[in-house]
């Protein structure tokens, strides 16, 4: 029972920052339709600006406001000088384009920064929170819970509520109608990708410390965990990340502390063709669209 | 009732040809892009064509060359199965890497099997390829009756934790497998009939290449038939494609089926040539190899999906060789070995992908029409 | 080569692949990019590094040693390409220092076919010892068998009535390491065991599970990566057992880069180790090597990784000279099996007509005040049965020029 | 006064030609129709003037200034709006967004508010189906809804591509006499792609006739309404 | 070229006997509900043999739908539909075999096949050749394809667009493309066709056209078939009908013959409004 508790909570904690990338993943989802594979690399990169930063400055705050603006010039950098030029002759183009931008963003931090892991550090007590006994949380568990909750919470206003949330999403659907309407479809575009890639670099910060360490390919295998737990919950719902990264965390945790690491791969498999076969567009999946 | 009556008389409706001779052009009907002839036949040639070609190639060529052409071809077993399933019809798969791993596994376990009973003799790859064949199908049909309800992203996720689930397996059943650091396969050399000193990679890259094109055989006369037609039905419009008459979540299974027999014998051949297999050669990285190849190569074209294969062999090394050629200092050596082809490469797909968006086949096609219109210009 | 005749193999040594007059070309595969590459892929440079300086001093034999070094990402499919491309394409006359055992797995038969010598293969697996099944192919660092009889040996005499644990990566690293910590301490001996994979960095309920085995000493078959990780959750988990690491991962650099500001958790760690510590300033390797590493490196960060490289260099420079003038693949091969190599490492080479495992001999380290050093006696066993012992031939200095004669 | 003036209009897609030299006046507070068969260029016609396809020659001049070199996404500003073929609903956006989305630009929040009750009391269907997404509803309540989210940016050029295309009569007639009650109160002018020649002749003060990528013929409505011959010559009834 | 008089060559399809009538649909106390909304109520209607019959009503009033429930996209939550005399438990995918095809409003073609393919693909489920010939191109499966031919191009060639049998549709203006649908429907020899807004975007003169191909269908000599039909047009509706049936709100408000319908003030004030009045 005890173990059962301790898996939970550990479980949660992973699944939190799973969250936090699929958030990102799900933003530029409804901004520009496409699963962005070179969301990664990415963020690795900002991930080293912010490093770099609070390395040398000793300031982890100063580091993670870097990593933001960086993300969110980069993401803007990527839509206006690549995605904005790559032909839609099939859907395809665009995951392959991604994969070049990851093989060459991957290759320029290798070259810059060399391969070797590097600690990323923060500010907060590592010590677990212990309730009878059982140790729970730390306190950057809690920083990571509160970072997510804030991004949901803005994400989900930001779509629903506001007029440029309402444009995101038109201009991603219907592009040509979108412009007819007065909607600069490639601003738009531009600031989908932009504010996908600042929360991309906002969970890649957050998911360092909890990872073996910065390098070039930091990101792998967070990028399957999350695109995972993005299709669990539903690319199109915000909450539908939320919960699919917890999903995804749980089974991680209970799967490798009941049975064993290496079958986690199996389970996540099973646990998601599970899911997808009852909904096929995620847990939070929207109505089933008419087709006729 | 009258209006109907009197629209009876007024218009003479004759069965077979109605009135609509505004678009008819003096009732007759234009040459039609169409074939007669055996289809079997018509691809027999061009296999046959294919295989002489390569018999006197595989002769005028060195043995790494040979042994280059040998992963071609068994590249080129996977992507005109991807190319199908992806480009035909419609369903993106991140995961074939593990259908590869499929039948290269079961060859690897047959091969040790027979040369353990002491069957020797080449013929011991006609059953052993055939049955990683079949394990691959098996493995695509319960892949494949899921993916038939999933699309985009979401067939994309799935396939994608499929493509990670190889080295679970490999692990979890090591005694089998023997995890991470896999099984050496047992080949026979070449037939005692070809001399002593025939070199085994020509061999291999025979054997390669009959599977090869016994693939593209199968494959190109199923997308000639009614079922290549079904594909891109469903592909186009799943609505109008089940009032057609097709059940489109069978159609789709087909064709992760067929695909997924085309990666497991490319796997098979695979572990021939490479004569080992291990569950890291068929990760993600493969899989993902997989579709950046018939991209590049053309989706949806068989041709494309030899320009892949190819690409896929031949990019890696002339990145590779054409960095080798750069004179720097040792310090920038250190920092750049490596990591210049991958950014080379990198930047390689994302040039051809904005510069042609439909791949090399795309891009010849088009210069082809160019090329045929300015001809017809001149003869104007 | 149109047609199929015999070629023109093995005796004189103007036809061996890979030689001429006035060079030798070997080949190798590493990790360059990649996930598995931090750390690795400065280890074919300082080889590179070691074989320029000899080159400078006039070479061996009068013959240039050519290194060409291709990138395999740790991808078996990679290894399998390029091996053939060095053997059948470069000529190469052997290979050399290749790493990673589930790609150099990939190649042993493609290189006994063509019977290339496949030299001081850098992977702890024992796969590499088998001379008869493959007479070309020679380890080079202990296995991990050894490796865990002396953790273990040294953890039965220091810590006897602890509750011992083992933490081991999923494959043959982890499970060979498991199996010779067993042969010590009987597999009762050993209360929690557990395993992590390389594709999930998550091993807090791991290290739950020792803490609430009571585990007082683990002994760890771990890459860097995750010693810094077990470390880490173990302190967040308030659970602080004595760390007893493989050489694999239990560099103390490495350990201290990925822990960053924790870098104090490091303090007390043991470790176990074959070769002088990059730190250890008096160490006569070391200095030699830091000197070829500033001339022939481009200076670049000295660490254990650098060591590696450059004692593989001298051992084969060491194997090259006693193969003489005449070099042929078979002479390489009788020089090596005949033995009696001595250099950097502490522990003797085992190399003889029917062992083909590398160094036999580790000497326990430990980190304190920030720094690692190692202490004891240098120990060494076999991957069998055999007792653990004390290996008592002193340690060699280098020649004064560095090049073995 | 003439509101727009199109000047030799050609347009295509990729190397095809489809509009040939087009010339059109558009006066103000009229509605014109354009008619001509199935792939005369009418659709065409209306999206080169939109921006939506590129035109390769020619001048297009609104309210005096030339259109050329103006985005797409400014054409609602400057009082534009189009309606395209096919029902430009955003399926996956729901009634209610759809028509908000009409009127985001807008300064004036009231007025847009206003204008989108309007729509709803014009076309109720809708107003039983704001929650319900674009894709959910029937062929002539996309079209209601497309139609209705032009005229909340309140334009002064309204282009409609066959509007009463999927629509039941009733609310073809709706439509129309909306059109001409807004030409003869607010002063909107119209350009009308129609098949339905009848409904569109009973409102427009123009007909311009399209054939094979030209203008055939530019005349008073009246005259193609009353006119058999002409009407046979060219519109084929 | 063959003449398009040559007769295609038998497929057996219609073996049944019944050849030159078409089939017969019944749907009795139909419901659809999506989510509270009720989009079918309580719809009972008759298509006899032989007859073309129209339904018509207000955008939403359930049209589509009730094509839906024929076809099995839409699953009624009560009624009860007999075709040819017995109980029809529809799946999409079966229909054609059965004889049943519809077209679908908007065109519906398949952007990545040619219009010959398109048509083609109609008739799917007339080629018997199973997976094996086609994998191994048999002549049995070359056979088949030949026949298929043959038979699409007879149909294009009937609705006259035989020239565009090597284009792709989205190049095709939109009357050829509704007319290639139609020859899609027509190749698969139904026995009950049902339109949905065939003379959405069509010029007066196609339509008129369109109109003596749906007169004639019943009495087709290869192939005839009856039809329901769904149409805002209602020149064409009152043209070509034999019975109407006007739905409002998802209920039958009116059913007879065309003047009946034309007469009724009940369809006049919910559908046909000024229009026809005037
Ligand atoms: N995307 C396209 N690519 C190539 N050709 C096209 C494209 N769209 C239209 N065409 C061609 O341009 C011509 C004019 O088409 P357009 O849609 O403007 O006609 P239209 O008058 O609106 O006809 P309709 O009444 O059918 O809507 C047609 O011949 C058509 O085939
Ligand atoms: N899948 C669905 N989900 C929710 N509502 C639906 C769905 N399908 C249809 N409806 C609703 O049911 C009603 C009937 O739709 P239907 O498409 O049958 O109308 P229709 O009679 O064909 O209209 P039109 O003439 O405009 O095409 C509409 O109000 C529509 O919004
Ligand atoms: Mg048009
Ligand atoms: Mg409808």
């Amino acid at each position: 029972m005890e173990r059962f508790v301790f898996l939970t909570f550990d479980g949660v904690s992973r699944g939190a920052i799973y969250a936090a990338f699929a958030l990102a993943l799900v933003l530029i989802w409804r901004a520009a339709r496409v699963v962005n594979f070179a969301q990664g690399a990415m963020a690795v990169v900002t991930a080293y600006a912010a490093y770099l930063v609070s390395d040398s400055t000793g300031s982890y705050l100063l580091g993670l406001v870097v990593g933001l603006v960086g993300g969110f010039l980069l993401g803007a950098a990527v839509e206006r000088g690549l995605m904005r030029f790559v032909g839609h002759a099939n859907p395809l183009n665009d995951v392959i384009v991604a994969l070049g931008l990851v093989l060459f963003l991957t290759a320029v931090v290798g070259i810059i920064w060399g391969g070797e892991y590097r600690a990323a550090n923060h500010p907060f007590g590592t010590a677990a929170i212990e309730v009878g006994g059982v140790p729970l949380m730390t306190q950057y568990d809690l920083f990571i819970y509160g970072s997510v909750a804030t991004i949901v919470v803005l994400l989900a206003l930001l779509f629903t509520r506001t007029a440029i949330g309402l444009r995101m999403r038109a201009a991603a659907f219907a592009p040509e109608v979108s412009r007819l309407l007065g909607v600069r479809v490639g601003r738009m575009l531009t600031l989908g990708w932009a504010l996908a890639a600042l929360v991309g670099s906002l969970a890649g910060i957050l998911i360092l410390p909890t990872e073996l360490g910065l390098h070039p390919h930091a990101m792998d295998l967070v990028f399957a965990s999350a695109f995972t737990a993005a299709v669990v919950g539903g690319l199109d719902s915000p909450v539908g990340a939320v919960v699919g990264g917890i999903i995804v965390g749980l089974i991680l945790s209970y799967v490798s502390g009941y049975l064993g690491a290496a079958v986690t791969p199996i389970a996540v498999l099973v646990v998601l063709l599970g899911v997808l076969l009852f909904r096929p567009g995620g847990i939070f999946s929207s109505v089933r669209a008419r087709t006729v | 009732m009258t209006t109907t009556e009197k629209a009876r008389e007024t218009v003479p409706v004759t069965p077979q040809r109605s009135p609509l001779r505004r678009f008819v052009s003096a009732g007759i009907a234009p040459a039609l892009p169409g074939r007669g002839g055996s289809t079997l036949l018509r691809h027999l040639i061009w296999v046959a064509v294919g295989a002489i070609l390569v018999y006197f190639i595989s002769y005028g060529i060195e043995p790494f060359r040979n042994y280059q052409l040998a992963t071609v071809a068994a590249y080129l077993c996977v992507t005109v199965g991807l190319t199908m399933l992806t480009g035909l019809n419609g369903q993106l798969s991140l995961g074939h890497g593990a259908f590869m791993a499929c039948g290269a596994y079961t060859v690897a376990l047959m091969q040790n099997e027979f040369s353990d009973r002491n069957l020797l003799g080449n013929w011991t790859l006609l059953v052993s390829l055939p049955l990683g064949v079949i394990v691959a199908s098996l493995a695509g049909l319960v892949i494949g009756m899921c993916a038939a309800r999933l699309r985009g992203p979401y067939l994309a996720g799935v396939t994608l934790a499929v493509a990670l689930v190889v080295p679970a397996f490999t692990t979890r059943f090591a005694s089998v497998f023997n995890a991470d650091q896999g099984l050496s396969v047992y080949v026979e050399p070449s037939p005692a009939a070809l001399g002593p000193y025939f070199p085994p990679e020509r061999w291999l890259a025979w054997i390669a290449i009959i599977c090869a094109l016994v693939a593209v055989l199968f494959v190109a006369n199923l997308v000639q038939s009614r079922f290549g037609r079904s594909f891109k039905a469903v592909r186009d419009d799943e609505v109008a494609a089940r009032l057609c008459g097709i059940h489109v979540a069978r159609t789709q299974v087909l064709a992760f089926v067929v695909s997924a027999a085309c990666a497991g014998l490319g796997g098979g051949v695979l572990a021939v040539i490479s004569q080992s297999v291990s569950p890291s050669v068929f990760g993600l990285t493969l899989s993902l190899n997989l579709l950046l190849a018939i991209v590049l190569g053309g989706l949806g074209s068989l041709f494309g999906a030899a320009w892949g294969a190819l690409l896929l062999v031949v990019l890696p090394y002339l990145t590779t060789e054409m960095t080798r050629s750069f004179e720097m200092s040792r310090a920038m050596a250190n920092k750049l070995e490596g990591n210049l082809p991958l950014a080379i490469f990198g930047l390689t797909l994302i040039i051809v992908m904005l510069l042609a968006p439909g791949g090399i086949q795309g891009a010849f096609r088009k210069a082809g029409f160019a090329i045929r219109r300015r001809l017809r210009a001149r003869k104007a | 080569a149109c047609s199929d005749e015999a070629p023109d193999e093995g005796g004189t040594a103007e036809n061996v692949p890979g030689v001429t007059a006035d060079s030798i070309t070997f080949g190798t595969h590493m990790p360059l990019t990649g996930p598995a590459a931090a750390g690795y892929s400065k280890i074919a440079p300082a080889t590179k590094a070691y074989f320029d300086y000899v080159n400078k001093n006039g070479g061996v034999h009068g013959r240039q040693i050519k290194y060409l070094i291709e990138d395999d990402a740790y991808n078996p499919a990679n290894t399998q390409n390029l091996v053939r491309k060095l053997v059948l394409e470069d000529k190469v006359f052997a290979i050399l220092n290749g790493l990673g055992t589930p790609t150099h797995t990939g190649v042993l038969d493609f290189l006994k076919q063509q019977k290339v010598p496949d030299l001081f293969v850098a992977s702890g697996s024992r796969s590499w010892d088998q001379p008869d099944k493959y007479p070309g192919t020679f380890g080079f660092q202990p296995d991990y068998t050894v490796e865990g009889k002396i953790m273990a040996d040294y953890v039965k005499q220091n810590f006897s009535g602890q509750t011992v644990c083992h933490f081991g990566q999923d494959d043959d690293f982890g499970r060979d390491s498991l199996a010779g910590v067993e042969k010590i301490l009987t597999p009762a001996g050993v209360k929690e065991k557990q395993k992590y994979v390389t594709s999930n960095a998550n091993i807090t309920p791991q290290i739950q599970a020792f803490k609430t085995a009571g585990c007082q000493v683990v002994i760890s078959g771990t890459i860097p990566g995750f010693t810094a990780r077990a470390l880490g959750t173990a302190a967040q988990l308030a659970f602080k057992p004595q760390w007893v690491v493989s050489s694999v991962g239990a560099d103390n650099l490495t350990l201290s880069g990925l822990l960053g500001q924790n870098k104090g958790l490091l303090e007390g760690l043991l470790s176990v180790g074959y070769l002088p510590i990059a730190t250890d300033e008096s160490n006569p390797w070391i200095q030699l090597y830091k000197k070829v590493n500033a001339e022939h490196n481009a200076n670049a960060p000295f660490d254990n990784n650098i060591v590696f490289g450059m004692t593989v260099g001298y051992l084969t420079v060491q194997a090259l000279q006693k193969a003489g003038k005449n070099l042929t693949r078979d002479k390489i091969i009788e020089a090596i099996q005949s033995g009696g190599f001595k250099n950097a490492a502490a522990g003797p080479y085992r190399y003889s007509k029917t062992d083909h495992s590398g160094i036999g001999g580790m000497q326990m380290g430990k980190i304190s005040g920030g720094s690692q050093a190692a202490f004891g006696p240098v120990l060494e066993t076999d991957e069998a049965d055999g007792a653990v012992k004390e290996y008592s031939e002193k340690a060699t200095a280098p020649p004064g020029n560095g090049i073995p004669s | 006064m003439t509101l727009l003036e199109v000047k030799d209009l050609s347009s295509g897609y990729g190397a095809v030609p489809v509009l040939r030299d087009v010339n059109l006046t558009v006066p103000q507070g009229t509605i014109t129709a354009v008619l001509g068969a199935n792939g005369a260029g009418k659709t065409t016609l209306l999206r080169t003037l939109t921006g939506l396809v590129k035109p390769t020659g020619g001048s297009v001049t609104y309210n005096g200034t030339d259109l050329r070199g103006c985005k797409v996404e400014q054409y609602v500003q400057r009082g534009i709006a189009h309606v395209p073929e096919g029902r430009g609903v955003v399926a996956e956006l729901t009634v209610e967004e759809n028509l908000r989305l009409g009127g985001l630009w807008r300064k004036d929040k009231a007025d847009a508010k206003k204008a989108t009750d309007e729509v709803y009391e014009l076309f109720e269907p809708l107003a039983r189906r704001r929650r319900h997404l674009g894709h959910q509803l029937s062929g002539g309540e996309r079209q209601m809804l497309a139609v209705g989210r032009a005229l909340i940016a309140r334009p002064e050029l309204l282009l409609l591509d066959e509007p009463s295309l999927g629509l039941a009569p009733k609310v073809t007639a709706q439509i129309m006499a909306l059109l001409r009650r807004l030409r003869d109160s607010t002063g909107l002018t119209v350009l009308l792609v129609e098949q339905n020649v009848r409904s569109a002749l009973s409102i427009a003060d123009q007909g311009v006739v399209m054939s094979l990528g030209r203008v055939v013929m530019t005349t008073d409505a009246d005259r193609l309404r009353d006119d058999e011959s002409l009407r046979h010559a060219y519109l084929g009834f | 070229m063959s003449p398009p008089s040559a007769d295609p060559p038998d497929t057996g399809i219609g073996s049944t006997g019944i050849r030159n009538t078409g089939a017969s649909l019944d749907l009795s106390g139909i419901g659809v509900n999506f989510g509270g909304l009720v989009a079918l109520e309580d719809v009972s209607l008759a298509v006899p043999a032989g007859s073309v019959v129209g339904v018509i009503g207000p955008n939403g009033a359930g049209k589509t739908t009730l094509f839906n429930v024929v076809c099995g996209f839409v699953e009624p939550s009560n009624g009860s539909i007999t075709f040819d005399g017995r109980p029809l438990r529809p799946k999409p995918h079966q229909l054609a075999r059965r004889g049943i095809v519809r077209t679908l409003q908007g065109v519906g073609l398949f952007r990545g096949l040619s219009v010959l393919e398109n048509v083609m693909a109609g008739a799917t489920h007339t080629s018997d050749a199973g997976f094996l010939s086609a994998l191994f191109g048999l002549p049995r499966s070359d056979r088949d394809e030949r026949r298929l031919r043959a038979e699409a191009v007879a149909r294009l060639d009937e609705l006259g667009v035989a020239d565009h049998a090597g284009a792709y549709p989205e190049t095709l203006p939109y009357a050829v493309r509704k007319r290639v649908a139609l020859a899609r429907a027509l190749v698969a020899r139904p026995r009950l066709l049902l339109l949905d807004e065939p003379a959405g975007g069509l010029s007066a003169e196609d339509i008129e056209e369109l109109a003596a191909l749906i007169v004639g269908l019943p009495a087709r000599s290869e192939g005839a078939c009856s039809v329901m039909l769904v149409e805002h047009h209602m020149d064409l509706v009152m043209q070509v009908c034999t019975g109407i049936v006007v739905l409002d709100f998802g209920r039958v408000i009116a059913s007879g013959t065309p003047q009946e319908i034309r007469d009724n003030p009940a369809v006049a004030e919910a559908y046909l409004g000024a229009e026809v009045t005037s």
